[in-house]
């Protein structure tokens, strides 16, 4: 094909703005315009497309995040089901929860609890308080042994974080489940899952890998404690230095 | 053996020539290279930047190419918007210049943070109020605008032409070419206002604060108009290098010229400004501060002098070579004048980051000065080889100098 | 249907990667977490968190003995915080204390276990071995020495205060062994508590009612710089400069150098240094003169104050007299370098102040001073009258700790204790001086063959901290074998045969017998507060222990489980004694406002066990008692009163005469004075025989409170608190006047050699107006060769130059007047 | 001065009696120890060692021996404005990442260091060097154990980011969540002090909320030899200083020849 030359293109003497406005309104397709796909060129488009969709939603996700189980299982629900385990006491919810994952004196939250909370009633290694197997095992390796369970915490902020449980559960009087979930209700612990790049629990950024959530508790970045706030009415709380140490 | 890539009816080099030409550069760049993995794998300790000096060696680059490489929108601006057809001669050579130099500020600034892949978060978090931030948009989206202006350029290569598609883009981006040129024009003024304000805004720093109008400190605009008037001369300078190195007459003077007559205005206008704004600064903000005129020059290596340089030797008489016609018509004259501009708009960045960052402001406190490590310099060296190295390929393989053809006829 | 890929095919499938990639989580997520990967760099560390508790201590890295409170993460200590619960320093603690977990954790700086040295000595090559092995080790050397009949040979150097547990155990340990080479490292404690012999007639240090005193004259005590019980004295400070006293309480620093104290002070009194003792005694004279003396005091409760006749009636010289002739303001001018009418007005000054107190010991006082000097000081503030009162000098009454049962050597012991002390302490030339170190470096350096076979080393560094130009250092090279009991890796240790290392004192429990200085007595106790991190043993276990494998006789004398039971056995006493306090509240009525009043307060204890376990508890018992006190009977001199003439020097000069003449006997004593001024304070211009015109300038070494110059490393911290006109990459600086500069032609900056008699130091010089002309001021506590990359190899240590002659009567090196000369490097 | 801090609740502030001050480091040391400050082999390098908490040495320039030396210990200062007038600090208006942040409801100055991107902007735009960049990674080699004194409280900081001090911030937080165990909202006088102020073995420093009559700091800074820091810069710091001595007041800002005023009124 012939090139045509640039004389044929009006200069930008008599204004650039109607030259192209003209180019867009004599637009046709043996135009200087890049002509539309072709067909075949859908194929390639997809050929392009498809396999990356796939490595970006598939894929990725498996790569990004490496699995490891907890070092045993613990049944919330039992514990919590007042037919099945007494001595766990607390009107509220809340208090149930505060029973083993309690407050310290200066104010400070214990966290998971560490193995002279669960002795309290698991004191005895050879005397197991029901029959599962988890509970034996946990008698012989931790309890006998006088050894902490490495357990994984899903909800582990990062060291620049400064999260006070007790301004949020006692002053704020918010449910536990808001920011953990329904962990009250399970019987299995999920599979603790790491975030290889940034060393991250999963929960943080959230189990679904666009960052989707569909309840409070589906994600625990910064936007949504500072979401959180807002909602509340504590815009003051999302001053850098309340939440970051 | 190259010969299919260089354009048509122009002569070039041999390619082992160009190739033993290029070879500087590239060790430039190696220097450079060399340097950046030692800063970004070790850390900034790497330099001699330290808490007093914050800014240092490689900011005053930045700023003193980005005031440079202000060539290039200008004369876009000249060019496509005001409609100096004549400019259209040497705007290429500009937009590659300009490219050059901000392509290469960029690549320092990266290096220059502590924390390059957070760079970012200037965008993703960025505080309204910080001068900084406006500076980061304005020049990430100018350079943008650089790589659309450049692109045209390159698909007016011999043999990228040859491919349809890439040809009507190209013209098509030509035909457009004055959009970009108005939206790099708006950027470019706010980003080199923006790098004036950076300073004029440490209000807490007597040395470099300034009043100003609503939220622009006066450098803002010192700034804005030093950069157009140098950014000219240098534009000037390289193709009077280019000229010198090619041995041939690459651009018209009449462009020449009309660009030199501008900056001549600009830089006038620009000093008396500066002049004012250094009073206004003496007789305001430094008695108001308990200070006096000398006691930032007391003690070190920066002394008065850099006043003087600045404004006298690198400012006023280039101004007025520029602006008497016969002066600036004589090669000589025109390119010593232009040097002067350059070296006072480089002394004016410097003294602005180094010497104001030197000078104690509490009163016990005590003087500090600084030398950059070679690795400091060679990412600064790194930019002027990467410069030297596509400027050459540019003006090797691209119709770099449209009359180049016209003004020197091939004999077959 | 075959599609050719053509240049657009290409490009369509490139466009349609990226529109696919970027409709994936991919980029966006990647982009953040990358970013988060750098928030989060697995090499920087992340503190473990964990439950919040707090122990109290006692600060055992001085004799001070500040109350400290140990915040700890479960296990990990993290932060030293200063008592309010703690009469001696309510909140605040020293920079060194502040540092001390730097101290117990850098891991480079301490010993991991017991070792022996397998490389050449000093190059700090040690192996592994077990503690078994490690005491046998000793232990059959030691059992050598006795068999061989020399058990005399078996020597220690002790850097624990003098009425701590820790030196009673060892020089137990000796005695039962058969050794009485029992050295002390010798400190401004001992120079106190032979003037509190001498002029007081109780073998104790003097204290001083600081916080109630009116006016303080300090002759070159480093107040600011860590004198006595830092956290007290600091604290005692901040008291003076804040209502009610602001503005009433004056103090005036004596020194040539415009240190902190100086500075800080309400008056500088620069004096050429050394010549305290003529204007203490300058200031006497003005005070009598003035008739501004408590007559009452001087008369009725002082002996040799005015002229006297002898047994013989023999017509002596007085105080009065000697101070009056000899002691003019124009003469003692002269000496010091000030004007006449500045001593006449500063004596008028103290004399007519209420409460002023005249205090001495020179820097931070853990170097040893001048005992005529003391004495003199002391004399004012007994021509005043204010010896036990409310904020004078106080007569303390000895720490009633129960002393440990008399130990009964054996045969082979015997023969040892027969042998007298190497260093001849105690001895007719050192009569009242308890252990010089220095001399025994001459002994072993002048001997063929080291009298010493065996020096045990404990809580010091002498191969450091000796003033001697090194002596001691080159001392070690000949004894057969070393063995320390530190826990760091310091200069000495890296010199011994075996390590036998300590706990730090965070890991360990131990006393503080009575802080240098303070007018009450207290008992601090020290205790664990993490686990030992290493292998290490407590000394006094390992002493107990060592003592039991010599055998019966040996192990008899030691015969508690472990070293707790000695502290409290020797802690009965204290209940015995009743009336002490084992708690402080915060807020209370602090400890030295009782001393105005007898305290009506009750021990909160009912038995001694209770009281133990509230000392281990609180690490605390303290008694205030009224500083009033009647001055009948209170001197146990021979006079029974308070001596400006010392009976118990002129006994001890006259005893030594018995055998030879009593020229000689002064000679070798180092008194140049002859006749009755030698039993009374007195100015002596030390012989340094040096040619002054190769050594024109004089050395003064000066301390810093941030700045650990004793045998405790410097916790890294603090050279943040260092200006870099102190300390710069690797060069310490010296500081001299500019006039002296320019006479000599340096300049800011310059590297100079410090040129004295016994060696030379490389520094950078400081030209600073604060400092006397013809002075060079070295800082103490740099020039490290051991410890880790922190310490060594910073600076240089002035007491590798140091060169001096002996002080008259005590025997103790004298340090603060080197002769030097600066040689541009 | 009531109106100097008007803005928020509480408006955190320190006194610092120059009287008092002996010069001895223990608010560094303190500082240091309390904050995980990074301590590298060479602290002489003043221009890259960490301090937030600095000493500041001056001498009356006389000759021997009318020689005087006193000490300035520099904190941040807080700073309520830019010097323009506007309530942000120097600092917090030039960051780009808004990393640094002045607090309305504490008057305390934030530095987020996993936001921080290095630019150092603010250490250029604060007058009083009281920001410090990381130019190394925290020296805690390995096998030296120096980690092991690390407290959690504060999160060490990586390399390339900008530190300063923040009113030990983390001891506020101490403080509160202390409080609400008590099922107080509010914290009393006394609770929150910084480390320093603790440490000071001489009391010279006093912290409190300046916009709280009651505390003593909001007293102390009513007397007629209270000065801060280049006051005229108007940066307004919630940093106090107390002397006496007209030397020591006029070092603490640059003054034409005559225009220092030395305080006449005796007392205060």
């Amino acid at each position: 094909m012939e090139k045509p030359a640039y004389s044929s293109a009006p200069s930008s003497k008599n204004g650039f703005i109607s030259s192209l406005i003209n180019r867009i309104l004599k637009y046709d397709k043996s135009s200087t315009f890049l002509p539309p796909f072709s067909l075949g060129g859908w194929i390639f488009f997809l050929a392009g497309l498809i396999p990356n969709l796939i490595l970006g939603w598939l894929i990725f996700p498996m790569v990004l995040y490496s699995s490891q189980p907890q070092p045993m299982n613990f049944n919330h629900a039992l514990h919590l089901n007042p037919d099945k385990v007494d001595g766990i006491e607390g009107d509220t919810e809340t208090d149930k929860c505060l029973f083993c994952h309690e407050f310290r004196e200066d104010g400070t939250f214990a966290g998971i609890p560490k193995l002279a909370k669960c002795t309290e009633c698991h004191d005895d290694p050879d005397s197991p308080l029901g029959e599962s197997a988890p509970e034996k095992a946990f008698l012989t390796n931790y309890v006998a042994e006088e050894k902490e369970v490495p357990w994984l915490c899903y909800s582990r902020q990062p060291d620049c974080v400064y999260f006070s449980h007790i301004a949020h559960v006692k002053m704020g009087e918010i449910q536990c489940r808001v920011c953990h979930g329904d962990h009250a209700k399970t019987e299995k612990l999920p599979v603790y899952k790491e975030n290889r790049l940034t060393g991250y629990s999963i929960d943080i950024w959230g189990r679904n890998i666009a960052g989707y959530k569909r309840h409070t508790w589906d994600r625990m970045k910064m936007d949504d404690c500072a979401e959180c706030h807002t909602k509340m009415g504590h815009e003051e709380n999302n001053a850098c230095f309340v939440c970051h140490k | 053996m190259d010969s299919p890539l260089i354009p048509e009816g122009v002569k070039r080099c041999s390619p082992k020539l160009f190739f033993l030409w290029t070879l500087p550069w590239l060790g430039l760049l190696a220097w450079g290279g060399i340097s950046a993995f030692l800063c970004l794998y070790k850390g900034l300790n790497q330099t001699n930047m330290s808490n007093i000096f914050a800014f240092a060696l490689w900011i005053v680059f930045d700023l003193a190419v980005i005031a440079l490489g202000a060539g290039a929108f200008f004369t876009g601006f000249l060019t496509y918007i005001i409609g100096k057809g004549e400019l259209k001669n040497i705007i290429n050579a500009a937009v590659i210049i300009g490219f050059i130099c901000y392509s290469g500020a960029v690549a320092m600034l990266g290096i220059d943070i502590g924390q390059p892949i957070r760079g970012w978060f200037i965008f993703w978090h960025a505080n309204v109020h910080s001068m900084l931030v406006e500076v980061s948009f304005c020049i990430t989206c100018y350079l943008m605008v650089l790589g659309i202006e450049f692109i045209p350029i390159i698909l007016e290569n011999r043999q990228l032409d040859k491919v349809p598609e890439l040809h009507f883009f190209g013209h098509n981006l030509h035909e457009i070419m004055a959009v970009f040129a108005a939206t790099g024009t708006f950027l470019s003024f706010f980003h080199q206002g923006s790098l004036g304000g950076m300073y004029g805004v440490m209000y807490a720093r007597p040395f470099a604060a300034r009043g100003g109008f609503y939220v622009w400190p006066w450098t803002f605009f010192l700034f804005i108009l030093s950069a157009i008037a140098a950014g000219p001369c240098f534009t000037i300078l390289c193709t009077k290098l280019a000229e010198k190195i090619t041995r041939k007459k690459l651009v018209p003077d009449r462009a020449v010229q009309t660009l030199a007559k501008i900056s001549a205005w600009l830089l006038a206008s620009y000093m008396v400004l500066k002049i004012a704004d250094t009073l206004g600064w003496l007789y305001g903000i430094v008695p108001k501060a308990g200070l006096q005129f000398m006691d930032f020059y007391r003690e070190g290596p920066y002394g008065v002098w850099l006043v003087v340089a600045e404004l006298l030797i690198c400012g006023i008489v280039p101004a007025i070579i520029l602006m008497i016609p016969k002066a600036r018509e004589h090669g000589g004259w025109l390119i010593t004048a232009c040097l002067l501009t350059c070296t006072g708009i480089v002394l004016n960045r410097f003294v602005f980051i180094v010497v104001n960052l030197a000078i104690p402001v509490m009163p016990f406190d005590r003087f500090w000065s600084y030398l950059p490590t070679w690795q400091e310099w060679g990412i600064g060296m790194a930019v002027v080889g990467y410069g030297f190295l596509l400027f050459s390929l540019a003006y090797r393989y691209l119709p770099v100098f449209p009359m180049e053809k016209n003004l020197n006829p091939v004999s077959e | 249907m075959s599609i050719e890929i053509t240049r657009r095919n290409f490009i369509q499938f490139l466009v349609g990667c990226v529109a696919g990639i970027h409709a994936t989580p991919l980029p966006w997520k990647l982009t953040d977490d990358i970013a988060i990967w750098t928030q989060n760099w697995p090499w920087v560390p992340v503190p473990p968190v964990g439950e919040f508790t707090h122990v109290n201590s006692v600060c055992r890295l001085c004799p001070g003995g500040c109350g400290i409170k140990v915040r700890k993460v479960d296990e990990r200590a993290v932060k030293i915080e200063g008592r309010t619960d703690y009469p001696l320093n309510p909140g605040g603690i020293c920079p060194v204390g502040m540092g001390g977990l730097q101290l117990l954790y850098d891991e480079t700086l301490r010993f991991p276990g017991p070792m022996k040295r397998v490389g050449p000595r000093g190059a700090g090559e040690f192996a592994n071995i077990s503690w078994e092995e490690a005491l046998k080790l000793l232990n059959d050397r030691i059992a050598r020495l006795r068999k061989e009949g020399r058990p005399q040979a078996l020597a220690a150097v002790d850097g624990n205060p003098r009425r701590s547990t820790m030196s009673v155990m060892v020089e137990r340990l000796l005695r039962a062994v058969g050794s009485r080479n029992y050295l002390n490292i010798p400190g401004a404690e001992d120079l106190s508590s032979m003037v509190g012999e001498l002029m007081q007639g109780t073998e104790a240090p003097v204290a001083f009612d600081l916080e109630n005193a009116d006016y303080i004259l300090s002759f070159g005590c480093g107040l600011l710089e860590g004198w006595g019980a830092p956290g007290r004295v600091l604290n005692a400070w901040g008291l003076w400069r804040s209502e009610p006293f602001k503005g009433k309480v004056r103090v005036v620093q004596i020194e040539s150098r415009a240190s902190n104290t100086a500075s800080k002070a309400d008056q500088w009194v620069p004096i050429k240094p050394g010549t305290e003792t003529a204007l203490a005694l300058g200031l006497a004279h003005v005070i009598i003169k003035e008739r501004l003396h408590d007559t009452r005091f001087v008369n009725d409760y002082a002996f040799g104050f005015n002229n006297w006749r002898s047994g013989y009636g023999k017509e002596r010289m007085g105080f009065k007299e000697m101070v009056l002739k000899q002691y003019s303001p124009m003469r003692v001018a002269y000496v010091t370098g000030l004007n006449p009418d500045q001593i006449v007005s500063l004596a008028k000054e103290f004399a007519r102040a209420k409460a002023p107190v005249a205090i001495f010991g020179k820097g931070k006082g853990n170097l040893s001073g001048s005992l005529y000097e003391a004495m003199a000081v002391h004399s004012l503030n007994a021509l005043v009258g204010n010896i036990n009162r409310p904020g004078g000098a106080l007569v303390p009454e000895p720490l009633p700790l129960s002393s440990l049962p008399e130990v009964i050597p054996d045969d082979a012991a015997r023969r040892g204790l027969e042998q007298g002390r190497l260093d001849q302490a105690g001895s007719w030339r050192y009569p009242f001086t308890r252990s010089l170190v220095n001399n025994l470096t001459e002994a072993i350096l002048s001997a063929s063959e080291s009298p010493v076979d065996t020096l045990l080393i404990f809580s010091s560094n002498p191969a450091y901290t000796l003033p001697d130009g090194g002596a001691f250092r080159k001392a070690l090279g000949k004894i057969p074998f070393l063995v320390s009991f530190s826990p760091f890796r310091d200069e000495t240790a890296l010199m011994c045969d075996l390590i036998l290392p300590d706990h730090t004192y965070l890991e360990k429990m131990d006393d503080v017998a009575w802080p240098p200085g303070l007018q009450y007595p207290l008992y601090g106790v020290s205790r664990p507060v993490v686990d030992p991190l290493y292998n290490t043993k407590h000394a006094g276990d390992v002493i107990i222990h060592l003592a039991k494998g010599l055998g019966q006789a040996v192990g008899s004398a030691f015969p508690w489980k472990n070293y707790e039971e000695v502290l409290k056995a020797r802690a009965k006493g204290l209940y015995e004694a009743g009336g002490g306090l084992t708690r402080f509240e915060e807020g209370q009525t602090p400890a030295w406002k009782m001393v105005n009043k007898a305290s009506g307060s009750r021990p909160g204890y009912k038995s001694f066990d209770d009281m133990w376990k509230q000392i281990k508890g609180g690490g605390l018992w303290y008694k205030p008692s009224p500083a009033e006190r009647n001055w009948e009977g209170l001197f146990k001199t021979p006079t029974g009163k308070f001596e400006f003439f010392s009976s118990r020097i002129e006994l001890a000069f006259s005893r030594a005469a018995e055998k030879r003449p009593l020229q000689a006997v002064l000679k070798s004593m180092g008194v140049q004075q002859t006749g009755d001024e030698a039993c009374m304070p007195h100015y002596e211009e030390p012989r340094l025989n040096v040619d002054r015109s190769a050594f024109p300038l004089q050395m003064v070494p000066y301390e810093m409170i941030n700045l650990a110059s004793d045998w405790i490393p410097n916790p890294p911290y603090l050279y943040k608190s260092l200006f870099d006109t102190q300390l710069l990459k690797d060069d310490s600086f010296a500081e001299i006047n500019p006039k002296t500069a320019a006479k000599y032609g340096l300049k800011q900056g310059d590297l100079v050699m410090v040129k004295s008699p016994k060696g030379e130091v490389r520094v950078r010089l400081n030209l600073f107006e604060g400092a006397m002309p013809g002075m060079v001021y070295l800082p103490m506590g740099f020039g490290h060769t051991a410890y880790d990359e922190f310490l060594r190899g910073k600076g240089a240590n002035p007491n590798d130059i140091v060169h001096g002659p002996k002080d008259p009567l005590s025997g103790y090196p004298i340090w603060w007047i080197t002769p030097v000369k600066l040689v541009k490097v | 001065m009531e109106k100097e801090h008007g803005h928020g609740k509480h408006q955190y502030g320190m006194v610092i009696d120059l009287d008092k001050c002996t010069g001895c480091g223990t608010c560094m040391t303190a500082c240091a120890a309390e904050n995980n400050v990074s301590v590298r082999p060479d602290e002489s390098d003043k221009q890259r060692s960490i301090a937030w908490m600095q000493l500041f040495k001056i001498t009356n320039g006389k000759e021997f021996p009318h020689t005087e030396v006193s000490y300035f210990p520099r904190p941040c200062m807080h700073c309520n404005e830019n010097g323009r007038g506007h309530h942000v600090s120097p600092c917090v208006s030039v960051c780009p990442p808004t990393a640094t942040q002045l607090d309305l409801d504490t008057g305390i100055v934030s530095q987020i260091y996993t936001r921080c991107i290095g630019c150092r902007y603010c250490q250029a735009a604060c007058p009083y060097k009281a920001r410090y960049f990381n130019w190394w990674d925290g020296y805690f080699p390995k096998g030296k154990g120096l980690e092991r004194y690390l407290s959690p409280e504060v999160s060490p900081r990586m390399r390339g980011v900008v530190e300063k001090c923040t009113f030990c911030h983390h001891r506020l937080m101490r403080a509160k969540t202390k409080a609400y165990a008590e099922g107080r909202r509010e914290i009393e006088e006394g609770e929150y002090i910084t480390a320093c102020a603790e440490a000071c073995p001489a009391q010279a420093i006093t912290f409190g909320d300046l916009n709280n009559p009651k505390h003593k700091v909001s007293q102390l800074i009513k007397s007629p030899y209270a000065f801060r820091l280049l006051e005229r810069l108007n940066t307004k710091p919630k940093v106090y200083y107390l002397s006496t001595k007209d030397w020591v007041r006029k070092m603490a800002d640059n003054y034409l020849p005559g225009e220092f005023k030395p305080v006449t009124k005796i007392g205060g």
